[in-house]
Formats: structure tokens, C-alpha cells, sequence
């Protein structure tokens, strides 16, 4: 069983503080208007996304979904960048063209987050390409929710990723909707069970809100791609405690009114903060510390955004290709 | 006679074509929930009623996100006795069922000549200008207008939508629809009875005599607004809306231009073998004798579409764009080569 | 188990024989050139595709794909405009507008075979959905070779008609090679298997050389499908005798040679010749003169084609539309 | 210099650039048998040498047929380190990985503000005219023209196949080519150098001074044979061949209609949006006033194509459809006008 070091599980417990804190402020924003268009908070999921990202090295690649920001701050993307192109800001990790849905920071090998379901799963198997042909020692791991898996382009990566035992990852979120869908109403079988017709190895975290459950079956998955063994799915289990996103209001109840409060009951920031209190010997002091660190980090981050300019016009028109400039 | 917003409208073209027959089901992701606004069953959004209450989970049918899978399976129901009206929701989502519509959708009753007929809709939304970024901004209506066999419409008023929409369901070939989502909110008087518009009918929203400007989906208001910011400079511009791109209304347009003189066409595509292209093209092969200036195209340039608002909104014709070419081409002749 | 009556078995010897011998034709005349372009025959593959058709009413619905000509056939359509429809004549099953590839024959419920390879796999759906909301009893095949078993429409296609529980049969023709490219090389795990986790039935008919074999698998798919208990996925294994299509030479040996003649033993009509005469009682003579009575099939069926005019080119500027003509 | 085929060019460039960069690779189905001939090394198709043997498994990738897959494991591929150049066959099979064409090839460089780079080549045959029925006969390109962050290639001869695809596979942008299948056994003269043509620079095939005919892919070979048979007549035509479409040759193509006043554009594509109604659009907006005739686009009609020879003869611009173009717009323009 893999398992985190002392100051590891500091990291990690810093690493889902920061997405909560990023999402809870994000949140305001949009309904505020501080933020264009719309966002997709990982709150809730922060244990299952932490719990992958901390099982990648530096090096590793991952490609993301619309629900976007725990990616990249998970694999250690600092945050003023990163919310600065949420508001659209020159400083922004994309110059403020990609936005909430597109977020990438190539620093951290994030790959990018895509707007567009199930498509950037094949991204990571590409990554696994490169270094399966270089002969590099990277990984690549592509999130992706249960919407996203039913999404073709799964079972094709899942299939060519094993024909070539490629070292990728395929992280199912499994956060039991799919906007207003719930997942059990459109998903024939079990997602993690179709990996075996793939022939690679198929896990099912019951317990997503357990970061060291996550860690550990990543890990394993990581380790065997790193062996040249090949490609695993996991799908884990989790919840989204906010609306699909931000702002958004349905008609419809299509989440039952007591299910949520079940959910809450089992915030993983909170579990894992009270494991690094019994387990690991921290104070409450030195938690109650931590979280007041980090939501000074996003206070900067914040600040680091509202200072900085809108993109200047011109940049609109640049990078399209690498080699001319837009000429109208 | 009652006030609708576009939304409504189309909603209301789809009850009552569900009512009407039994054969037209509505498929797509999150159409249960009426996520998008237009299976509530009225005629905004807020009004009561549901279309799961009213027809039944049997018609109305909520997808896994598998869209190259629901257009297929759209495809099959409609070569053997459905009438299906697919949600696509944004108009970006079309490239995931790409080989489906060119494949099957636009090809399968050509290919096996004529056994099949294809009467199914599918129905998509454009979500520029509104910072959604690259991935949910698309405007491919161009793309599709290359591929025969399908239909496209390209309504910019809650009449046009409730009565074109109609027709396209009722229609036995395959139709897509491309809502622009800017225009969701817009309201005007919209008959409450049935009705049905033609496909390949433009309509002239203005009648002038210097210049025609082709319009297409919301670049027609636009149009319409630089149109009367022209008229205080003595400028007499017509407005025409093609409404469908396929069936295109050669005949309005030709007419229009041949009487004018000038043509400026304006649309929310991208510009390279966009529909603006297409009509400048036809224009001049078919009555460049009437021209008595160049065509100016007025579009997104060729350029995806960028998140933040400072960068976004360049992207898109406005009026003072239409303005500045009409007045451009309206120059006298000999100004105009000097300029 | 699912058996044929007696007559039912002579009918199903009757099919394979009309695809073995129209086939086989097919064959000449594209290397003739009386045949534009090419075509993709069934030989060896009778009894995969009769034991799937026999299984199925009269109106029940199919959809195929480039190996084209064995389904419609097995399905029962009559010769003569099918091969009129591979000549381009104006008496073809599609006016000469479809060729081979694009075989499609709605009187026998034959929806169309398709040029591109898994494109097909999702219309077979739409028409069980079509019999599902509309009440009927029919039930839908795909046919699609083990090459398609890898595009993903294939799996969204499960999915969604296993949640819906729609009357299809998605029907695997694993002749073990796509084109130049073993079907091992490229298929990871095992397609039969990859139903288990769109939680439909898996069946993996291990000869399908043994008609009955094939029969009885889709019997029991369809009888499930027809009693509303949804798709199934049947893997048949068989084995193509020819090239991927008739006049391609490939430089490289993609098979064994002594594969060929492996199989060439267990040739389908042999085996059921064999099992009609010790079985069922027929004499050799009787078989003798069904198979003399196709073969004088398929000459008729040539001289139809051969007398047909060839399609008016307006013909070319009909059909695209159902309301009006081509103006050019 | 060595006598090469087209096919044989292109398979000369890309063992040419496999040579030369370690992180060029090749992947599709079917590369490894070399079925479609440009995997096979050498100037021709039967030439010794087989791209297995002499680069290894690799980096030759033979795949399961998967094309959304294959695409997106190129971009992903591309954008971490390799020059993946991905063999798609069949034009018609590029609607299968639309999503990932232009939601990740096209946009993701653009939309991460420039992070990543996407050296990818996407080739594709068009196989026309060959009888192969509707499924087989695709000539895409256009679309491809409105989705901007693609780059796009179109050569007519074995040495312009060489030379650009040499550029596209060293190139950081991502390049669709579209080769005529019924140009891949054309021959000519090509340098056996490594040599590199660069993009959005015209080939004027032949000089004239009354019609310019802009003419793309198989039909600049239709165009040369009109412009042999009219200057029989005494009309000088100049032929120009765009070589790529996105970037497009404008100066060679607005400066030779300056000189001319007359446009015909030939291409193999649907008529609808296709490149000549952009190259119309271009020239009836910029040189305007250097026009003395309508522009005539010949094209394939808004048909999809019959498998019949009987019928799909028709459906591509041919000689005789050019010669007549050229002649009704170089007759007196009173004439022209009665005619
Ligand atoms: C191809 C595509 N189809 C549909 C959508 C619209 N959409 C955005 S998010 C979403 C639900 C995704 O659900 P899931 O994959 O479970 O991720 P979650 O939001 O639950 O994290 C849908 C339908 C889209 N963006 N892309
Ligand atoms: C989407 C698509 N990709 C590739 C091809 C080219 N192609 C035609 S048949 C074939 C092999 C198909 O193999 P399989 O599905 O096993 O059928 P089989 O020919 O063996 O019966 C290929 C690659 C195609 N027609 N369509
Ligand atoms: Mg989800
Ligand atoms: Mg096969």
C-alpha cells in the first residue's frame, strides 16, 4: 500500500485547501460578476483530485475537464496566474484567451483542461506516447468525470493504450451526475468493470473522499506505468457539493434534497485534517494556521489579479500559429 | 398573438409539433431537465409545465454525452418511422458527431437512391460573445452548408424560429438548426396558432435602394441598426435575412443586388469559405453587370475565439463596422478607387 | 438451444451458397473490370453471416458494412438488382447510386451497408428505438468486423441501448485481420468480453464456421431483445478467404500461408452440406442440384444486371432530397 | 533529379524527414503493410526498403482503427515532444476525429496562449472519381479552410507534394494535406535533395494575359489542357496553382486578376463554401475595379457522388466545362451581356 510521508500529507492537505479556498472565492466571484461567463468548482472533490495529483511527479503529464481548477492547483500551479485568467487578465496562466474551462500550465505538465467532454482524454495517451518513443520515464494522467465516460474516445485510448502498454491514466471522476444527469440513469454497467474487456486493470475507489485510498490506487496505477506495464482506469466514487456550475439555476430537483447533507458530513478537508491530528500528531493550531495560510494565498492571488491589466487588444490576434501574426 | 421570447419560440414549435404527431421524440443530453430552456413546454421558459410529465420518458429521452452515438441512433429512428428532434445543445458539440451527420445523416438517401428518407432535426446553439472561450463559441453553420444533403436554418427572431422550426420538423429531410445565443432573450408578438415558414424564402427586413446588406442570424439586427443610422445620412439600405443558408434564396438576393447596385454581406462565421463568401461569390458570377462597387464581406476574422472580454468582443461584426463598408462603397465611385 | 427445422436448414444452405457463388462472380468480374471499382466479399464467412440472418424475421431490421454483399443477401434480397447495383446499372437495389460498398435493401429490412467502417454500428440503434417507442416487436442487427470492434461509437452504442434496454444485436464478424492488421496486434483484451461492463451479454461464438452455432447465439440474443431485456454483443470468430478486396496486392505477407489452408478445411458449405446430408437425410444428388440451382441463380441474376441500361445521368441530381431536384 | 510518382514523392519526403528528425513518426492503420504505398521508403512504391526495417516499430505505429484516437494521441504527442505525421487514408475518415481536429489541433495552442506548439501533419487522400461510391469520395478541404489554426496543403505535382510536405512535417503548426488519388501516379523530374517549399506561395503554371484561372488540386491539370486548347484561339490564359490553401497566395492571386480583369476558379470540392467562393469573395472585394467579367466558379455541383461510372463523370470540373467558362467571359462584353 502506497502511502504519504509526514510532510507529504501536509503538502496534500495545503494542496485541497487551496482548491477549496480558490473555488469558495471563485464562486463569489462569478455571481458577483468579477468572473466572466461561468466556473466549475472541484469542492467536494478535492480528496480525489489531490489524492491523483500527488501521485504524479513534477514531470508527469495530465490533461483535465471543464471542472477545471483543482487540476492544475493540485500538480502545484500557483495560483495568481491562474486566477487571473479566470477574470481574463493579461497575467493570466493563457494570457487570458483560455479562460476557466481552458486553463494549462505546461510549467506544472498540465497539458490543458477542455471545455469539450471526453476530448482530451486521448491528449494524455499522446504524452504516454512521447515518452514511450523518447524513452522517458514520464506518465501521463487524463480526469475525466462519469459523463465523459461515455464519451467513444475512452474505450478507443483505452484500447490503443493497451495494445501499446503506454504509461497512461485514466482518472474517472466519478461524481455521480453529469450536469443534470444522474450517472446511474445513463451508465450502462459499472465504469471501472470496463476496463477488464480492454484488458488492463480496472479499479474502483468506493471511498473517494479518502485521499490516501486515492493516493494509493493511483500510485499503484502510476508505478505500473512507469514499469512499462501499461495503462489502468480508475474510477472513484465522489461528490460535487455545488450546482454543475456556478450561477446556474435548474428547474428540476434532480439531486435529492438529504443526499448532499450525507456528502457534507463527509468533507474530506475535514477528514484529512482530523487523520493529520490522530494520526499524524499535528495541533489544531497548526491546522487552524494552515488554513488561515492558505486563504492568504488566495487573497494574494486575488490581488495579484485585480492588479494586473486587461490583455491589450492586439493579443487577441497572436498565437494562432507559431510562425505569422494575424494580418486581416 | 402573444409575446415570446426566441427561447420560447422554439419551444413552442416543439410541443406543438409533439403533439401534433406521435412519431417525433426529442433526444439529447439534459433534456429531461430542460437545462437549455426549451423543453419546459411553454412559451418563455418559466411557464409550467414539462415535457417528461407531458409526453413521457418514451419521447422525450435523455442521453448519455455520446452526441456521435444519439446522432446515429437519431439517424436510424428516422429511416424507420420516428421523427426525432435532437439536442445538440452548443453548436461546438456538432464536430463530435461529424461522421454521422456527413456519413449517414446527409448521405444515406442519396447513397441508396431514395428507399430512405431522413426527417430529423438537429438543433444547436452558438454561444459567442459570451466568454465561454474556444471550446463553446463555434459558429460551423459554413462547414455544413459544404456537406449535401442537409438542410440549414439560421433563424434571428422568435417568429422565424417558432415557424421555420415547425416547418423543419415536419420537413423529411434532415435539418440543423444554429440558434444564436445571444438572441435567446429577444421578444416580439409571435402568433399563437401553427404556422410554418418555407425554407429558401429570405426576408426582406428593409427595403432600400443604394445598398443591400445580406444578414445572417444575429447580424441581422445589426444590420438593421446600421441601416437606420445610415438612413440619417441619406443612405438607402435593404436588409435582407436568407433565414435558411440550404435552401439559400438566390433569387431575393440577386434581385436586391440587382436593383441596388452594392452589396456589404455580414455573419457571425469565421471568415475563409464562410456563408458571407458563398453569397459574394454568387453574386459575382450572377449579376456583376448590376455591381457598381466591390462586395465587402463583414465576419469573425479567421481566428479562434478568445476568453477575456477585452479580447472577445472584437471578434464579431457590429454596426459600425456595416456602417463604415456601407459608406465606403457608397463613396462616389472615383473617391472610392483614390481612398 | 435454438434449433432450424429441416426446411429451414436447406434455406439457410441456399443463402450461403447464393453468397459463396455471387461472391465468388463478383470476384471475376471486378478482376474483368466489368465490375468498377472493387468489392469485399464474405467467402468463408457463410456461416457467421446466414447463422446471424436466419435468426432474424422478416422485418426485422440490419445495418452492414464494407464486406456488403453476404447481409442483404442473407437477409433474402434477390440477386438480380443487387448485382445490377455492383454493375452501377439503373436496375440496381440503389439505382447504381450506392455500388457495393453501399448495398441497401429496405423491403428485406436491410438499412444499409456503409463505407465507413463502425459508422454504421449506431443506425442499427436508432431503428431498435424506433421499435421501442413505437411499439413494434422488431429487433436490429449491426454487423461490423473485428477492425470496427475499435471505433468508439461502438461502446456509446452499447451504453445507450443498454440503459434503454433497446432491442439490438451488435454483432461482431472477428475474421481476424482489419485490412493488412491481425486483429491481435491492435485489440487489447477480448471484444466478447468488452460487453460486461456495459453490462449486456458478451457471447463469443468460438466457431463460427458452425452455422447452427451462429444461429443459436443470435437466437438467444433476439428472443431476449424481442421479450424487452435489451442488447446483446456477439463476437463470432470466422475467417475471410480472399483478400480485404478483390484485386488488392499488398507486399507484405500479413498472413500465414499455411492459415489459409487451415481454414479452407473447415469450409462452411462443406460442413453444412455434410451435416444436410448425414443428419437431415438429403442425398449428395439433392445437394448437387441446389447448389447447380444457385449457381444458374447468379448466371440469371448476372444477365439481368448484364441487360440493364445504365442509370440517365440525371439520375446523378435526384434523391438528395426528398422535396426537390438539383437546380444547378 | 530522378523520375518520381506523386505517391512516390510523398513517401520520399517523409523517409527524408524521418531521417533527419529522431521524433518524426508515423501513425495510422495500415502503415506497416504500407498498404496505401507512402510507407514503403522509396521513390516509388515498389522500391526495396520498408519503413518497419528500417525505422522500427517505434516509430512506425500501426493502429487499431480509431481515428478520434489516433488524432488525439498525435496532438497529445505533439504537444510534448514528437512530430507525429498521422496517415488518415481516406479524406472521408477525417469526420470520424473532427472533435479532435478542431476542438485540440486548432485551438489548443491559441487557446493556452501559446504554451504549446502542435508540429503535426494529418494527410488524407481524396479519392474521386474512382468509383467508390458516396462513402469514399470526400474532398473536405473547406471545412477545413473555416476552422482557423490549421494550415492547409493541396499539391498537383510529385515535386510540389515533395517539397511541401517536407515544410509541413519540419513546420510547428499543425498541416492537413489532401492529395488527389488521381493525381498519385502522375510522374515527373523531382529533385532527390532534400528541398523545402514554402507555404502560402503560389505556382503560376503558365503566364497569360486575358483570364486568370485560379485552379486547385487535379484540376490545375483540367486548367493547363483548357488554357493549351484556347491559346489555339488566341486567348491567353494564366494558370495558378495555390499549392496551400490556408495560407493562401493572395498577392499572386488579386496581382494576376489586376493584370487579366478575368477569373475563373476551378476546384473538385461542392460548390457551397468551397475555396473558389473564397477566392471569388477575395478578388470581387480587392480588385474590384479590375474586373471586365463576372468570376465563374466550375466546381463539383452541391451533389453527393454516385457510384455509377454512368454518373459520377459528371459530377468534376472537366476540360471542356473551363474552355467554356473562359470563352463567354473574354467574348465583347456587349455579347457577353445579350448571350
Ligand atoms: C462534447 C460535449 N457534450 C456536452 C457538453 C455539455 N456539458 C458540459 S459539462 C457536462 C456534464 C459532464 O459531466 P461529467 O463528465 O460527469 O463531469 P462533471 O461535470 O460531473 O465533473 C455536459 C453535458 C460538453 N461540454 N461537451
Ligand atoms: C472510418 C474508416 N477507417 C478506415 C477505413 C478503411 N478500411 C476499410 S475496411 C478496413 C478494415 C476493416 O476491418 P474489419 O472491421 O475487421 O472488417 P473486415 O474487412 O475484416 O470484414 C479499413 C481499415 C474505413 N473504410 N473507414
Ligand atoms: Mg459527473
Ligand atoms: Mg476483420
Amino acid at each position: 500500500m502506497a502511502t504519504l510521508s509526514r510532510e507529504q500529507k501536509i503538502e496534500a492537505q495545503r494542496r485541497m485547501l487551496r482548491i477549496r479556498a480558490f473555488d469558495e472565492r471563485a464562486s463569489k466571484m462569478v455571481k458577483r460578476g468579477h468572473i466572466p461567463g461561468t466556473v466549475h468548482t472541484s469542492i467536494g472533490q478535492e480528496a480525489q483530485v489531490v489524492g491523483a495529483t500527488m501521485a504524479l511527479g513534477e514531470k508527469d503529464y495530465m490533461s483535465g475537464n471543464h471542472r477545471s481548477h483543482g487540476h492544475p492547483i493540485g500538480k502545484g500551479s500557483p495560483l495568481g496566474p491562474l486566477m487571473a485568467e479566470l477574470q481574463g487578465k493579461s497575467t493570466g496562466v493563457c494570457q487570458g484567451k483560455g479562460g476557466s474551462l481552458h486553463l494549462a500550465d505546461f510549467n506544472v505538465g498540465s497539458l490543458g483542461e477542455s471545455g469539450i467532454v471526453g476530448s482530451s482524454i486521448p491528449i494524455a495517451m499522446g504524452a504516454a506516447l512521447s515518452s514511450q518513443v523518447l524513452g522517458r520515464d514520464t506518465v501521463a494522467l487524463a480526469f475525466f468525470g462519469d459523463g465523459a465516460a461515455n464519451q467513444g474516445v475512452l474505450y478507443e485510448s483505452m484500447n490503443m493504450s493497451g495494445v501499446w502498454n503506454l504509461p497512461v491514466i485514466f482518472l474517472c471522476e466519478n461524481n455521480q451526475y453529469a450536469l443534470s444527469t444522474p450517472a446511474h440513469t445513463v451508465t450502462s454497467g459499472v465504469i471501472a468493470e470496463r476496463a477488464a474487456g480492454f484488458g488492463i486493470p480496472g479499479i474502483r475507489v468506493e471511498d473517494g473522499q479518502d485521499l490516501l485510498a486515492v493516493f494509493d490506487a493511483v500510485s499503484t496505477a502510476v508505478e505500473r506505468a512507469r514499469r512499462g506495464e501499461g495503462p489502468s482506469l480508475i474510477e472513484v466514487v465522489t461528490y460535487r457539493y455545488n450546482e454543475h456550475s456556478e450561477g446556474l439555476r435548474l428547474g428540476t430537483d434532480y439531486r435529492p434534497a438529504d443526499e448532499r447533507e450525507a456528502w457534507l458530513k463527509k468533507d474530506p478537508l475535514v477528514l484529512f485534517r482530523e487523520h493529520l491530528i490522530s494520526v499524524e500528531g499535528f495541533s489544531a493550531e497548526e491546522m487552524d494556521a494552515l488554513e488561515a495560510e492558505i486563504l492568504a494565498e488566495v487573497d494574494a492571488a486575488v490581488a495579484f489579479s485585480e492588479n494586473s491589466p486587461w490583455p491589450d487588444p492586439s493579443v487577441g490576434f497572436k498565437d494562432l500559429y507559431t510562425d505569422s501574426e494575424y494580418a486581416a | 398573438m402573444s409575446v415570446m421570447s426566441f427561447l420560447g419560440a422554439i419551444g413552442a414549435a416543439q410541443k406543438e409539433a409533439m403533439d401534433a404527431d406521435e412519431r417525433v421524440i426529442i433526444i439529447g443530453e439534459d433534456v429531461e431537465a430542460n437545462v437549455y430552456g426549451t423543453t419546459g413546454g411553454g412559451k418563455t421558459r418559466q411557464e409550467t409545465g414539462d415535457f417528461v410529465q407531458m409526453y413521457g420518458r418514451n419521447r422525450i429521452r435523455n442521453t448519455p454525452i455520446s452526441e456521435e452515438g444519439i446522432v446515429g441512433a437519431a439517424a436510424g429512428a428516422a429511416m424507420t418511422g420516428l421523427r426525432p428532434i435532437v439536442d445538440l445543445s452548443y453548436s461546438s458539440f456538432l464536430y463530435m458527431a461529424m461522421d454521422q451527420l456527413v456519413n449517414q445523416v446527409a448521405k444515406n438517401r442519396y447513397m441508396f437512391g431514395g428507399q430512405a428518407s431522413m426527417p430529423a432535426v438537429f438543433r444547436s446553439a452558438m454561444f459567442y460573445g459570451l466568454n465561454t472561450g474556444a471550446h463553446h463559441s463555434d459558429r460551423p453553420y459554413p462547414m455544413f452548408m459544404n456537406a449535401p444533403g442537409l438542410k440549414i436554418m439560421v433563424p434571428s427572431t422568435p417568429s422565424d424560429a417558432k415557424g421555420l422550426l415547425r416547418t423543419a420538423i415536419d420537413m423529411n429531410d434532415p435539418v440543423l438548426t444554429f440558434e444564436a445565443c445571444i438572441l435567446w432573450g429577444l421578444k416580439e408578438e409571435v402568433n399563437d396558432d401553427e404556422f410554418w415558414i418555407p425554407f429558401g424564402v429570405a426576408r426582406t427586413h428593409r427595403e432600400g435602394t443604394d445598398v443591400t446588406i445580406v444578414a445572417i442570424s444575429s447580424s441581422v439586427h445589426e444590420a438593421l441598426a446600421a441601416a437606420t443610422e445610415l438612413e440619417t445620412e441619406g443612405i438607402s439600405v435593404e436588409v435582407i435575412d436568407p433565414r435558411t443558408l440550404v435552401p439559400l434564396d438566390k433569387r431575393a438576393i440577386l434581385n436586391s443586388v440587382a436593383k441596388t447596385g452594392r452589396l456589404v454581406v455580414v455573419e457571425p462565421a469565421h471568415r475563409t469559405c464562410g456563408a458571407a463568401g458563398e453569397i459574394s461569390a454568387i453574386v459575382a458570377e450572377e449579376v456583376f453587370d448590376s455591381l457598381k462597387a466591390p462586395i465587402i464581406r463583414i465576419t469573425a476574422p479567421d481566428m479562434q475565439i478568445p476568453f477575456s472580454p477585452s479580447l472577445e468582443k472584437q471578434m464579431y461584426p457590429n454596426k459600425q463596422d456595416i456602417v463604415a463598408a456601407v459608406r465606403k462603397i457608397t463613396q462616389k465611385d472615383k473617391e472610392r478607387v483614390l481612398a
